[in-house]
């Protein structure tokens, strides 16, 4: 039981008891500790966009090294200043515009050849043949149809529908049991590590 | 004019010329597409202005009001501190900037995302009821993935964890990507109507 | 009958106690029980596993310190790995707040196995945007990033001679607890061909299969438990080995609280049928 | 050591412009000799050279990939060439010497399927939104999950008790967050011919501002707008867990019979579910966040999945361009279906008539 002498490990540590703190009761120790690391976060972020981002990717090649091509791209950053302006806020609008539209123009395709044609390939029956392969993928084709026809909203779900939705339900479940249960560990793995923390580093109760 | 169609416009624009990039290799429209590349990342380089102009201008305003005081001047006086600390000691490992994150930042939000664990065990006690077929059909996968998944159920029968996998690679698998094309043609359909102009929320902010 | 009830009033602290004790014990005195090996987690270890000496493999930290204990272990094993079999690790971070946590894996392990910074191992830090980064890293690594997080330019780093894009990387690894590597397939995958592997948190993990089985992704790490098997795959016990018999314990737990719960839940309801 | 040469005259050896791109780049593809095991030689040098010039070695590769793109070549100009592979104490030559022109193409035919695919989706929306416009009405079937909301707003009338709607967590520019919305203004009009009051606590300050207007039309369309209560819609706080923490304290204190949680969560669903369910409250939960489903399902009595959110507000709220883009995702729907369906038929006898769709 050798704990820590070392300042800024007791100082995580507290900020840890703080948070914890929240589950007796909201309390103002907790309440300090959310707004610390809301500002503590925003403050960080300040950092990494200035020196990875904005220094050396528009200031430095516009004002240094003078690649007057950079100026449109540091035109439109300025407009977003303009949101300090009341009266001119609406100027925001041209690089949020600009980026909307070449960001969504350039990933439909990528995205539409990945999300709908790769996946929709996979689910086509191979060859038939008596092998555990071919009832998986058999079993994938029935349950990737019927959850289709569970989320389809153009027909009334009637007679068949009806019936093929109910299989629909039943993958759906397995499937988000199967995800609440790797969900519950991811849960427990996050306290895990702060009790490691805890326990190891601060009051070195373990090696 | 300014306010709505010009934006709107420049929408458009950008979205059908890097749209129909993506069909033609030339090399005129490679040079194109690799200098919106760069624009984009210079531009996005200022966002986060939007975000801290917002966040300061809702805690000054609580300030004013007397709203919940100490906690408003701890976050403006903690986003200070931390942007100086950083300009002038850099952003390298070992600088006090480095501690704050390692020592302040890392403890904080990880501790907040963990009382998540002490939720999950009191509503697994509380609330998850098998209250109907569908929820009883979710609690046994879950349980036989549980099982499956920690070193428990390879001792008891090496089937629990090949079973526990199956579950994962073939129904889990067929529901998910059931759900999967339905969100792409989601994101899809939203990214076409953005660009059409009648997805129009954007303008609202 | 009485004792139902009781079981129904519990306050939820006392349930919070338990769970702390049930973790507690298997850390103090560990169980050691076996971590198997699923084939999503062996199919990336083998993946880089047969790569050539030299091959160069981008690990893209796309994760903050809220999923710290699942994914840092991730990404640290992937970094051992890479740096253990002499490959080249490119490593960069699409998310703010990861920047942190790559500077920590990047000032560490590369030591362990004396790299050189520049040549075997470089570190580039954070871009904005993630759609202009990942399709920007097909293009020209250097124009996308200049300079790297320390500020040298990137044209005078002895790696960057004969690695432009992604035809120079064999394979992309994100561990993100978010749907970033999805990201990853559409625009890096869907556009350039590239090979992508993901580590992500166990929420996300069951989501991701649909992708595993169509060779999207190359491999898949899903929570502490993916974590802990690449640990032992690369025989390196981290983070994540510890934590796991405190998860064996917890989820049989949980499990017992949901039946009790629902014990509970029938009784009240036969009650009210009478 | 003796070196041993193999002529290579069996395996395919093929050089190519590659396709579809700016031009300046050659593809050089071999199929590994059957002597090498696993697929990897010890090195590959490829050769290269132009009209009447002399092979120079342009490239030494240790790779298991069995290609290798030669570029920064200029454009139609003949190129010739010949590669090597030492493995083990044996050493390949290609025996015939192959050339290729590089060229630059301007459109890339290999990615005409996903432009149609992108096409059919935009005229499939184009079409509906003009039908939706010009007021012809487009059917959409009613989600079950409407009437389990009837039946709640029903329960909270009969106990006498309020109604507490959550819109979510998330901001105006999340799809759920508008659709949370619009079933509100439903929500809050059925309730107001039962004079039963609502409670909706907001974690978005801009989100507050229209759920506000909102309450506030739909009772006086309702015919009750003396029924709205400034106090029962308003502004909490933006933190996350503080905001479920004090809507606890609400599900405690005012135990509200029906509880509706309908638009975006993240992790704090299970604290507001849970609290819920310990109160005996009805509770109806809608999201797309499909980590956040399997907890509402389990702890809520109904939960509108995905979609079928989405689906509900549409069908509510009439508004053309919901209703409309839901029927061109389902028309997308319909045709990935029958190509999965059929191709799954042919599949088992070992054909595939549609891969063309799925193309290079």
């Amino acid at each position: 039981m050798n704990i820590s002498h070392d300042p800024w490990i007791w100082i995580a540590a507290i900020l840890t008891l703080a948070i914890f703190s929240f589950l007796y009761k909201d309390n103002p120790l907790y309440k300090f500790a959310e707004h610390l690391l809301v500002g503590v976060t925003v403050g960080y972020y300040i950092n990494i966009y200035w020196h990875n981002a904005a220094y050396p990717y528009v200031i430095k090649p516009l004002f240094i090294e003078k690649n007057l091509l950079t100026i449109i791209p540091f035109i439109f950053a300025i407009l977003y200043f303009s949101i300090l302006i009341p009266k001119y806020s609406y100027f925001i609008r041209y690089p949020i515009g600009f980026l909307l539209g070449a960001l969504n123009g350039m990933a439909i395709s990528p995205e539409f050849k990945e999300a709908i044609l790769v996946q929709t390939k996979d689910t086509i029956l191979p060859q038939f043949s008596l092998s555990f392969d071919f009832l998986n993928s058999f079993i994938i084709f029935i349950g990737t149809l019927t959850v289709l026809i569970y989320f389809f909203f153009s027909l009334e779900h009637k007679g068949i529908l009806r019936g093929l939705s109910r299989i629909g339900i039943i993958f759906l479940m397995i499937g988000f049991g199967a995800s609440f249960g790797y969900t519950v560990m991811a849960r427990i793995s996050l306290l895990i590590g702060r009790l490691i923390f805890l326990l190891k580093d601060w009051l070195g109760i373990i090696s | 004019m300014l306010q709505k169609q010009v934006p709107m416009f420049i929408c458009f624009l950008m979205g059908l010329l890097l749209f129909f990039q993506f069909y033609i290799p030339a090399s005129w429209s490679q040079n194109f597409y690799n200098t919106i590349l760069r624009w984009i990342l210079g531009i996005s380089s200022f966002a986060i202005v939007l975000g801290v102009v917002s966040l300061i201008r809702h805690h000054l305003r609580k300030i004013r009001k007397k709203e919940d005081l100490p906690y408003s001047i701890t976050l403006i006086f903690s986003i200070f501190a931390t942007t100086l600390i950083g300009f002038i000691g850099g952003i390298k490992s070992g600088t006090l900037f480095d501690k704050i994150f390692n020592y302040i930042q890392i403890p904080l939000q990880s501790s907040m995302f963990a009382i998540l664990a002490f939720y999950m065990a009191s509503a697994a006690y509380r609330a998850f009821r098998a209250r109907n077929v569908e929820a009883t059909l979710l609690l046994l996968s879950a349980f036989v993935v549980m099982i499956g998944v920690i070193g428990i159920g390879d001792l008891i029968h090496p089937f629990v964890p090949s079973f526990a996998q199956w579950i994962l690679d073939v129904p889990n698998l067929a529901a998910k990507r059931g759900i999967a094309i339905g969100v792409g043609l989601g994101i899809i359909a939203t990214s076409i109507k953005i660009i059409l102009g009648i997805e129009r929320n954007w303008l609202g902010r | 009958m009485k004792f139902l009830e009781y079981l129904a009033k519990i306050d939820r602290r006392i349930i919070y106690l338990i769970l702390v004790i049930s973790i507690i014990i298997p850390l103090i005195k560990p169980l050691n029980l076996p971590v198997g090996t699923s084939h999503p987690v062996k199919s990336l270890f083998d993946f880089i596993e047969k790569q050539p000496e030299g091959a160069v493999i981008l690990l893209s930290v796309d994760y903050d310190a809220s999923v710290y204990p699942e994914c840092h272990p991730m990404a640290r094993a992937i970094a051992r790995h890479v740096l253990s079999k002499n490959l080249r690790l490119i490593c960069l971070t699409l998310n703010p707040a990861g920047t942190g946590l790559a500077l920590e894996i990047i000032t560490q392990i590369p030591n362990e196995y004396n790299k050189k910074y520049g040549e075997d191992y470089v570190f580039l830090g954070f871009r904005p945007d993630i759609t202009a980064t990942i399709l920007g890293l097909g293009e020209d690594i250097r124009k996308i990033f200049p300079y790297d997080y320390f500020g040298n330019k990137t044209d005078t780093l002895k790696i960057f001679k004969d690695v432009k894009n992604y035809d120079n990387i064999a394979l992309v690894v994100s561990i993100s607890g978010s749907a970033l590597p999805v990201s990853w397939i559409y625009l890096a995958r869907g556009r350039y061909g590239q090979d992508i592997a993901a580590g992500v948190t166990a929420v996300m993990a069951a989501d991701y299969y649909p992708y595993l089985r169509t060779g999207q992704f190359v491999g898949l790490l899903g929570g502490m438990k993916g974590a802990a098997e690449y640990e032992k795959l690369i025989n390196k016990k981290e983070l994540a080995t510890s934590g796991m018999d405190a998860i064996s314990i917890s989820h049989i737990l949980i499990i017992i609280f949901v039946i009790i719960g629902n014990i509970g839940y029938i009784f009240v309801l036969k009650r009210r049928k009478k | 050591m003796k070196f041993l040469i193999y002529f290579l005259f069996l395996w395919n050896f093929k050089v190519y412009d590659t396709p579809y791109d700016a031009g300046g780049e050659i593809t050089i593809e071999w199929e590994w000799p059957t002597q090498i095991k696993d697929k990897r030689a010890d090195s590959v040098i490829i050769w290269r050279k132009k009209e009447g010039e002399e092979f120079k070695k342009i490239k030494k590769l240790v790779t298991i990939q069995n290609f290798y793109k030669d570029s920064g070549l200029k454009n139609n100009e003949k190129y010739f060439y010949k590669i090597t592979i030492y493995y083990k104490d044996k050493i390949f030559e290609s025996e015939k010497i192959l050339f290729a022109i590089p060229k630059e193409q301007y459109f890339h035919l290999g990615r005409l399927n996903i432009m149609i695919g992108a096409f059919l989706f935009v005229g499939f929306i184009l079409f509906f939104i003009s039908r939706a416009k010009r007021g012809i009405s487009l059917f959409l079937r009613k989600i079950p999950g409407l009437d389990a909301v009837e039946e709640a707003i029903g329960r909270a009338t009969e106990m006498g008790r309020p109604i507490l709607y959550i819109p979510g967590l998330s901001g105006v520019s999340d799809v759920a967050t508008i659709a949370s919305l619009n079933i509100l203004s439903h929500v809050v009009k059925k309730a107001a011919s039962y004079e039963t009051s609502i409670i909706v606590p907001n974690r978005d300050p801009v989100v507050y501002l229209i759920a506000r207007e909102v309450v506030k039309e739909a009772l006086s369309l309702a015919g009750r707008p003396d029924l709205f209560d400034p106090d029962s819609v308003y502004y909490v706080t933006d933190s996350q867990f503080g905001y479920a923490s004090a809507v606890c304290g609400i599900m405690v204190r005012e135990k509200p019979a029906t509880n509706f949680f309908l638009g975006m969560f993240w992790a704090e669903s299970l604290i507001l579910a849970e609290t819920g369910a310990t109160t005996g409250a009805i509770q109806i939960a809608g999201t797309d966040a499909v980590t956040q489903l399997p907890f509402f399902i389990t702890a809520c009595d109904y939960t509108l999945i995905g979609e079928e959110l989405y689906a509900a507000s549409a069908y509510l709220s009439r508004e053309p361009v919901l209703v409309s883009t839901i029927r061109a995702q389902d028309m997308m729907k319909a045709i990935i279906w029958i190509i999965i369906f059929l191709s799954g038929i042919f599949g088992i006898f070992g054909k595939m008539p549609f891969n063309f769709i799925f193309g290079g």
